[in-house]
């Protein structure tokens, strides 16, 4: 049954380009969103009861017959999974509108599929090695993705996110050859027996510290970062949203603690670097944020900014960082979606992505604007939104872990936020209108309509913070919080 | 005869590096290639060898070359002639870390038996399936971009994200 | 009696003052009638308490030990009592005087309300109330100095920050006294001033005459004189005023405070009051309007009544009680006398006016009697008064004060011959050659209150005895003579005597000036005006250099501007301009180095993987 | 067999090394990807190497063929984006993919 | 009993909450019925926050708690003091919300502008009624979120970057607020206020929070947001600053530092010299601002020191006195932006050297100017003085002589800045901005109101005392 979320999206990417000679639109358009709302109902009601108590390991079955495909499903993929599953929907009804002077509609829904394939592959799959393929796939979908405009920033930023990436991805598998050199395994239960085993710190170290490069690349932490404010901002809207929403986080931050918390075990070392690296994202992307004038550049910075926050959490490694880590890393998907949707819709109806050029735009657009300002209010922090409980919790993990002079620049760094979302807000929405703006319309109600799923998720996550952290949550951390402990489990599964 | 095979390999990818001409690029990396399957082939590694000969020797190269080709004439771009001085300081360089490094960061790792069973098609079809479906994954996806980037233009309003409109971004 | 009865003088005037509010604006007659009646009965209250026995009404207020508490006692009653009289002759007076006046109807409502708030303050035995009526009184005197029309708003906003100011140091003694007995019944408090007692204590006496209009806190009164009505100028810095301050100055030395002989709070205090008699009355003595003149006279005459009751022997404090309620009656006498005047001639420049006596024969006899009694005439009770304080301040051994107050006395007489001279005497100014006598109840009041002056110095055993001795009574050490009716009159003694002299003084003094300026009374001080470094002086203290409200407004826009420029504004650019500088700085650096090259991005990546692949190393242990 | 591995790794870091080179100091874009390539090559070798050092050599193969059919993947599109900016710009030069700053 | 109680307070926290969120829907039907709607809200509110008043009266004292995750549990706690705090700030909000009738008539985005202002009334009784301190914190930036688009209501960009200014100021000093309740947090294992009673505190946390605090309540040094912000949104938004928002801070003040923590001995001898010298510092800037929202904006920034101050003594007395201060303060100030509305409606005009003589044309305002600002220089009869005495006797009782004659100092200052724009303003000679009508009827009696009950509250200064006195043994009750 979990096979389903891989093999779904894959076969209706490989359709999708000859279902697109038939129809144009419609079809496209159907099938991708009825998948994705397939995904995310699969995602809630089918999968959850399968955690009851603990994860469990799942063989696929093709047609009756069983494969030798084993899902491994946890509280941590799980959570992952339905994050995916609910930002791609959103993205995917959004696309519906906004996709439409793209062209090639069919084009684009089978990379996105292919996209999310990947993902889900990455989250569901129990060995490094695999781990490593499904990342290229999502990764190799998410290039065309971004020069899917063809136009000279899309093909630059691409070929630099490229070029990047493959590096990354590099390191990764020369990471993972070493391993493999050393535990003969590459799945995590025996990578984790091999290294309980063997007393190579200082190997292992050496190791982490690619895979650091190469994930962190992937998740745009600095000094990897350079990539992403070029990318996520030339991307299609919709491609943005998914990007800095779900894959920096899929392919970065969830391979990274996946392998550190529950394979490596983490290290003191480990919880220095992290947070540290956590930090200084924090500010250098904060600070670069402040001064863009491209909307969504400045919305690629602050993602690199909160991811820092994710990883920061993720550093500190007590089971409350874990949680506030998760927390965040989900809020994270569904505000920084939100915003990079609004930034889409506003770029498609003034055609521009300047922040001197717009103003006033909320008289225009309300539904955008006041989507955008919950967005903005959500990642700055403020509560009762979502991010203000996560950052919370962030905070609070790092306080009870003694880092007190980190939780202050934690804080710091969520002032800084405010201050280039309230830009954001008063160059574009906020303000008089500006003359040229004066017949420029809502955005159209599919686009309209992800946005709003998105900000009222915003809201209700905040409010109903404790259910959100009971049900999903919870047994997420459970899983990172036992560390090393769950991938031995799965030993020779 | 293994330390000969890997020098050729080396010597060849820097050849790949170094060579002023794409298409002598491109061809030092196929040869460099076919050091490495012959590397595989001592190793027992049957199977990446002949993947390594025909995909990454033959395949890729087709590739570079037809891209060498579609962009020829316009894409000769002068590389530094600095390199003949700075990349021998470069390669002594790494190569005495690599010297000084490797040894003692592998060599404490104590030699451990494998518990290979099986053939290859058994171990490939039976323990790696699930590559495999990445594997066919990462080919769709390759086969997607690529006709994503090539396909016929059908957008609307072509101008929309093309050239300068995407935004004031300051130069 | 009962004790809620202690409400009504409060409650009574409110009413009134209610009644007056409330009644449309174009009713006169009804508010005129109502106003004499009701200030008829408020005498009738007054007097009905007057002799009654001790009484204490307390209520509970707010917790803390405040409380609303009330006494009537024999000092009490008797202010009380000269505040209902002044009301009701103002209130008389001024159904004349200020008939025409547009804002009749707010002018008897802040008449009553200061009647009100004053009865409250005489009653108070609790020192929130107390404030809370003392207080209370700058919104009517504000109120009331406003009533005089055009350019009387700056100096009632001069009076009001003046007597704000004041109050507010009052209010920090009294915090002060408060933290040190723990207790705020006044009944209860008697300490001696040392120590922090003792900057309670001069923080209450700055409020006490302050609110007497001593000097440096004066100078609303002389500008009050020309912008406010005249009835108002009786009412208040003659009369009410002067009672209530010296009330709260007895109290304060006698009650609250033990005041000892010469102690230094006595020292200041009289020294204080030397001061007042006599610069306010070298102020006085060249005034060229006869309310301005008033005015710095009504100064004046505060400062005998401190250096009396800061002698600090009984003598002493009787005489500055006494003086106080005999300058109440006189110098409101004097005022409602220029304000019949000006009423009649139109003006109280002295310049303009001239040989009034015949045409307005009632007001000059008021007039007259009164300034005589101001200038402690014998047998006047301004003798009485001044000869008690005299007295009093010899025995203290620092004559210097006598000597003082002897100077002020010359100089007192002299500007009133000056003035009575210009006014009633001599030629008819050429603007006011047809001038009737006024009103029956313009001349009334002053002809009451000049009767009163006789009365009061022929028969003054009636006010000492009466009035005097049994507030004294509590105080004086025991078997201390306390009946002064003896040598009251007395005139054969050595200071009764040079102040006769100094009478002789003034009067030759006078002569001499009005011979010199020409035979035009008006000039008559024009020879000491003249006087080198007093010329001086008086240019300085003309153009306002001497006042310390306009000085301290200066010193406040001062002070405040340098607050604002040197520390609010930077606070300010703070975070307007030195955050956003940084970070714009901050972005600018991150933005120059995000060049686009490929090999840059690059080289961050590989750096960041040497700089983690050593930093883990070098943590790992 | 240790040393071996030892010695085959040593060829990877400076396989790596000298991509990483390529990638850093080339222009070209198509040299750039012949570095990448050279990289992936290295990697190969690591885990076919790995692999025979561990006996776990039929594991390593099917690894390193899935590395390869990957790389091919990457190379496809990265040409094809490539080709693509070649029409854009008319030149193969890295330097002047500098747009996209700040 | 106990139920009901519990029930009432819900209904204060949430009544105005989700009725906020109706108006847009009500704004569907028609504006009439969207203003009435939300009056009927603002009203409710302050219904049910003195339907308290009884049980508050008899010094009752009731906490009860939801259970959320992670020990944030939802605890509310209603006593003397939340009570009084609830129906002032009720009070007063609904006094806005009917002001706001008319005022806001004829500007666009009302319902914009109702929601937020019962959001932000909401909020504020959310806050009173906290006794969490991470839900303290929660109500306490939906109410910056709320003054955050009421400053730049008028969309006008100098308006709006002061209204980014305001958030971001306030948004800094809470996050370091939070930090510091964090800390706590990490010391006391709670964030249950009720639990932690005279638990001592750590500097470090005591100067985090009051960044908050000060910041809210603007408070030297973090103050300069709010003359800004005065200037800049409509005069009924800023009086909802000055009348209510600043009390957010001080309100946390009684309920953080004075009911429940111990403070270190440093603070304790530090804060009330920060707080006076607050006051000195921004009624010398009043003295010199000529910009009459400016003034007053200022001027609230100096009574708020008082206000504190009254809290930082820490004895009986001055904690009542602070809470009159919140009282009379709220009323008079309410009454001089209003009245500083109606100036500006009818002249278009905010510098005082340019206005003059309206008294002539705009007697009740002028009246009603006059009374208010005796109240806020502390005169008798009008209610501000009890509360300014209070506070100052509570001073000198603590032993800060001197910190007391810098506050009277303060009031001098603020008497003579007050006549100021008194007599600029109203006396002297028409200017030619001036000239114009009175107000409409209806904030003509908006402001007669406030000023009669400014005049009111000090005559019957002992009911109020009453609730306030009780709250006062309450706090420092563990002092003892």
């Amino acid at each position: 049954m979990l096979f389903l979320f891989i093999i779904v999206p894959l076969v209706l990417a490989g359709l999708l380009p000859l279902l697109g000679k038939v129809s144009k639109r419609l079809l496209p358009d159907l099938l991708a969103s009825a998948a994705m709302l397939f995904l995310l109902v699969l995602a809630v009601f089918s999968a959850r009861p399968l955690i009851a108590d603990g994860g469990i390991i799942q063989q696929a079955f093709w047609f009756g017959a069983p494969l030798n495909i084993r899902l491994l499903l946890d509280g941590f993929s799980l959570f992952m999974l339905f994050t995916i599953s609910l930002v791609s929907f959103a993205v995917t009804i959004y696309s519906i509108n906004y996709m439409e002077h793209y062209g090639a509609k069919a084009n684009y829904y089978a990379l996105l599929l292919a996209m999310i394939a990947g993902m889900n592959g990455l989250v569901l799959s129990g060995d490094l090695f695999t781990l490593y393929v499904f990342l290229e796939v999502a990764a190799i979908a998410s290039y065309a993705l971004v020069a899917f405009g063809r136009g000279h920033d899309e093909l630059e930023a691409s070929f630099k996110y490229l070029m990047l990436s493959a590096v990354a991805s590099a390191f990764v598998l020369l990471s993972i050859a070493v391993i493999f050199g050393v535990t003969g395994g590459v799945s995590f239960g025996a990578v984790a027996q091999g290294l309980k085993t063997l007393n190579i710190k200082y190997v292992v170290g050496f190791c982490s510290g690619l895979f650091l490069a190469g994930f962190g690349l992937k998740a745009a932490l600095v000094p990897f970062h350079s990539w992403l404010p070029d990318a996520h901002p030339s991307a299609p809207a919709p491609i943005s949203a998914m990007l800095s929403g779900v894959l920096i986080k899929v392919s970065g931050v969830y391979a990274m603690t996946r392998i550190f918390l529950g394979v490596f075990g983490l290290t003191p070392a480990l919880t220095t670097v992290l947070t540290v690296m956590g930090i200084v994202s924090i500010f250098v992307g904060a600070l670069a944020a402040l001064g863009q004038n491209d909307i969504k550049r400045m919305l690629a910075y602050s993602s690199i900014s909160q991811i820092g926050y994710v990883v920061l959490a993720f550093g500190i490694g007590t089971p409350l960082g874990i949680l506030a880590g998760l927390f965040h890393l989900f809020n994270h998907a569904l505000f920084k979606s939100l915003l990079f949707l609004n930034a889409g819709a506003v770029e498609q109806s003034t055609g521009t992505r300047s922040l001197d050029k717009m103003g006033g735009l909320a008289k225009v657009m309300p539904l955008t604007a006041v989507t955008s300002a919950i967005g903005s209010l959500a990642i700055a922090g403020v509560p009762p939104l979502n991010g203000f409980w996560s950052k919370l919790l962030i905070i609070i993990a790092l306080v009870q872990a003694k880092m007190h002079v980190l939780a202050a620049l934690a804080v710091l760094g969520s002032v800084i936020t405010l201050w280039y979302y309230l830009v954001l807000q008063h160059q574009a929405f906020f303000g008089k209108l500006n003359e040229a703006w004066q017949g420029v319309k809502e955005a159209p109600f599919w686009m309209s309509a992800a946005t709003v799923l998105l900000a009222l998720l915003c809201i209700v996550t905040g409010l109903a913070f404790p259910f959100v952290i009971q049900s999903w949550l919870q047994p997420a951390a459970d899983v990172l919080g036992k560390g090393v402990g769950v991938a031995l489990n799965f030993i020779g599964f | 005869m293994h330390l000969f095979l890997l020098i050729g390999l080396l010597a060849f990818s820097i050849l790949a590096i170094l060579s002023r001409d794409l298409l002598k690029s491109a061809i030092s990396l196929a040869v460099a290639s076919i050091f490495l399957a012959l590397v595989f082939f001592r190793m027992n590694a049957v199977y990446a060898g002949v993947f390594e000969l025909s995909v990454v020797a033959g395949l890729i190269t087709v590739l570079f070359i037809t891209a060498i080709t579609l962009t020829r004439g316009d894409g000769d771009v002068a590389e530094s002639r600095g390199h003949r001085i700075v990349f021998p300081l470069f390669f002594l360089a790494l190569a005495v870390v690599d010297l000084l490094v490797m040894k003692k960061l592998l060599g404490q790792i104590p030699a451990i038996q494998g518990s290979e069973s099986g053939t290859f098609s058994q171990v490939l079809w039976n323990q790696r399936t699930f590559d495999l479906v990445g594997q066919v994954g990462a080919i769709s996806a390759g086969v997607l971009a690529v006709l994503a980037l090539f396909r016929r233009d059908d957008r609307h309003g072509n101008a929309a994200s093309d050239g300068g409109d995407t935004g004031g971004r300051h130069e | 009696m009962n004790p809620q009865n202690l409400l009504i003088p409060v409650l009574l005037p409110l009413l009134l003052a209610l009644f007056s509010f409330l009644l449309p604006r174009g009713i006169k007659r009804l508010r005129e009638i109502v106003s004499v009646l009701g200030a008829a009965l408020f005498v009738y209250v007054a007097v009905s308490f007057f002799g009654g026995k001790e009484t204490m009404l307390t209520l509970p207020w707010l917790g803390h030990g405040i409380d609303f508490e009330l006494r009537l006692y024999q000092f009490s009653q008797f202010i009380l009592l000269a505040v209902s009289g002044f009301t009701f002759l103002i209130v008389l007076y001024s159904t004349v005087r200020m008939a025409g006046n547009p804002r009749l109807r707010e002018y008897y409502g802040y008449l009553f309300l200061t009647a009100a708030m004053s009865a409250g303050a005489v009653l108070a035995n609790n020192f929130v109330p107390l404030v809370f009526f003392w207080e209370g009184l700058l919104i009517t005197l504000y109120a009331l100095i406003t009533i005089g029309g055009k350019g009387s708003h700056r100096t009632a906003v001069k009076a009001f920050l003046i007597g704000g100011f004041c109050d507010f140091c009052m209010i920090l003694g009294i915090a002060i006294l408060w933290s040190q007995t723990g207790t705020l019944r006044l009944s209860d408090i008697s300490v001696v001033p040392q120590g922090l007692t003792a900057v309670s204590f001069y923080l209450m006496m700055i409020g006490a005459v302050a609110k007497a209009g001593s000097m440096p806190f004066h100078t609303w009164i002389p500008d009050a004189a020309v912008d406010a009505p005249v009835a108002v100028m009786a009412f208040i810095p003659a009369a009410l005023e002067k009672l209530l301050g010296i009330y709260m100055l007895s109290r304060i030395c006698l009650d609250i405070f033990r005041l000892e002989v010469n102690s230094t709070p006595a020292l200041v205090l009289m020294t204080l009051g030397a001061l007042t008699i006599v610069l306010a009355v070298f102020m006085a003595l060249i005034q060229k309007d006869l309310k301005k003149l008033l005015s710095f006279h009504a100064v004046s005459q505060v400062g005998y009544m401190m250096l009396g009751i800061g002698t600090a022997i009984p003598i002493g404090i009787a005489g500055g009680i006494f003086h106080m309620i005999n300058h109440a009656m006189y110098k409101s006498g004097l005022f409602l006398a220029a304000g019949s005047v000006e009423q009649q001639a139109g003006t109280t420049e002295l310049k303009k006016l001239g040989g009034l006596a015949r045409s307005m024969p009632l007001t000059a006899l008021g007039f007259i009697v009164c300034a005589a009694a101001i200038s402690g005439i014998w047998p006047l009770n301004g003798f009485v008064s001044k000869e008690m304080v005299f007295h009093g301040s010899y025995e203290t051994g620092y004559t210097i004060f006598t000597i003082a107050a002897w100077l002020g006395a010359i100089l007192t007489f002299a500007s009133f011959l000056k003035a009575g001279h210009s006014v009633f005497f001599g030629p008819r100014g050429l603007e006011t050659a047809a001038v009737k006598e006024s009103r029956s109840p313009i001349y009334i009041p002053i002809l009451v209150l000049a009767a009163l002056c006789v009365l009061f110095g022929v028969y003054n055993a009636l006010p000492l005895r009466l009035f005097i001795q049994p507030i004294l009574a509590g105080h004086a050490a025991p078997g201390e003579h306390l009946d002064f009716t003896a040598h009251a009159l007395a005139v054969f003694n050595p200071i009764a005597l040079i102040s006769m002299g100094c009478l002789l003084i003034a009067f030759a003094l006078h002569v001499f000036g009005f011979r010199r300026g020409g035979n035009k009374a008006y000039l008559a001080s024009e020879p000491i005006h003249r006087l080198p470094v007093l010329r001086t002086l008086y240019d300085l203290a003309e153009a306002r250099v001497f006042d310390l409200y306009e000085q301290g407004i200066k010193g406040l826009q001062a002070f405040s501007r340098f607050l604002f420029r040197f520390v609010d504004r930077p606070i300010d650019a703070f975070f307007e301009k030195f955050v956003v500088q940084i970070g714009r700085a901050a972005t600018g650096a991150l933005k120059a180095v995000h060049n686009g090259l490929y090999a840059n991005y690059l080289a961050w990546a590989i750096g960041g993987l040497v700089i983690i692949v050593w930093a883990i190393g070098a943590l790992t242990r | 067999m240790n040393n071996l591995w030892i010695l085959n790794m040593g060829f990877v870091a400076l396989l790596v090394g000298i991509g990483l080179y390529c990638l850093l100091t080339m222009k070209n874009t198509v040299k750039l990807l012949i570095g990448i390539e050279i990289i992936a090559k290295g990697v190969t070798l690591a885990l076919v190497a790995s692999g025979y050092a561990r006996e776990n050599l039929m594991v390593a193969q099917s690894l390193a063929i899935t590395v390869i059919v990957v790389d091919v993947a990457v190379i496809a599109t990265a040409l094809a984006l490539i080709i693509n900016i070649n029409r854009h710009t008319k030149s193969l030069d890295v330097r002047k993919l500098t747009k996209l700053k700040g | 009993m106990t139920n009901n109680i519990q029930t009432i307070i819900l209904l204060t926290i949430f009544v105005p909450i989700v009725g906020s969120l109706t108006i847009p829907l009500a704004g569907l039907i028609s504006k009439r019925a969207r203003s009435f709607w939300s009056v009927l809200i603002a009203l409710a509110t302050t219904a049910s926050s003195m339907l308290l008043l009884p049980f508050a009266l008899k010094g009752g004292e009731l906490a009860f708690r939801k259970t959320l995750a992670l020990g944030l549990d939802f605890i509310v706690v209603a006593d003397a003091l939340s009570v009084f705090m609830a129906v002032a700030s009720s009070f007063i909000g609904a006094l806005i919300v009917v002001y706001s009738l008319g005022y806001i008539a004829h500007e666009e985005n009302q319902s914009e502008y109702y929601f937020i202002v019962l959001l932000f009334i909401g909020a504020m009784m959310g806050l009173v009624f906290s006794a969490n301190l991470i839900f303290m914190y929660l109500f306490w930036e939906i109410a910056a979120i709320a003054c955050w688009r009421l400053i730049g209501f008028y969309r006008v960009r100098d308006h709006v970057l002061k209204a980014d200014k305001a958030f971001l100021l306030t948004f800094f000093g809470a996050v370091a607020m939070l930090l510091g309740f964090i800390l706590i947090y990490a010391q006391t294992g709670t964030f249950d206020l009720t639990a932690m009673r005279g638990t001592a505190i750590p500097g470090i946390a005591v100067l985090l929070i009051l960044l908050g605090m000060f910041s809210k309540s603007a408070t030297v040094p973090l103050h300069t947001w709010l003359p800004d912000a005065g200037v800049a949104p409509t005069t009924v938004t800023a009086l909802l600053h000055a009348a209510v928002l600043v009390k957010i801070g001080v309100y946390a003040y009684a309920r953080i530092f004075s009911y429940t923590f111990q403070l270190p001995e440093g603070w304790q001898q530090a804060i009330p010299i920060l707080v006076v010298f607050s006051s000195l510092l921004a009624a010398a800037a009043a003295a010199v601002e000529n910009d009459l929202k400016r003034i007053l904006a200022y001027s609230t920034v100096s009574q708020i020191g008082y206000i504190f101050l009254g809290f930082a003594v820490m004895n009986p007395l001055g904690v009542s006195g602070s809470l009159l201060f919140i009282l009379m303060h709220g009323l008079a100030k309410a009454g001089l932006f209003l009245c500083a509305g109606i100036i500006i409606h009818a002249t278009h005009e905010r510098d005082i050297r340019k206005l003059g003589g309206l008294i002539k044309t705009m007697p009740w305002t002028a009246v009603a100017f006059i009374f208010c600002s005796f109240s806020v220089i502390g005169i008798p009869p009008f209610g501000g003085f009890f509360s300014k005495f209070m506070v100052i006797v509570a001073t000198v009782q603590s032993g800060r002589i001197w910190v007391a004659a810098a506050a009277l100092f303060a009031a001098v200052l603020t008497m003579y800045y007050l006549f100021k724009v008194f007599s600029a303003v109203f006396m002297g000679e028409a200017a030619p901005a001036s000239g114009h009508r009175e107000g409409t009827r209806s904030m003509v009696f908006v402001v007669v109101t406030l000023a009669v009950l400014s005049l009111l509250a000090g005559l019957f200064v002992a009911y109020p005392t009453k609730l306030a006195n009780i709250a006062a043994g309450e706090i420092v009750r563990w002092i003892q």
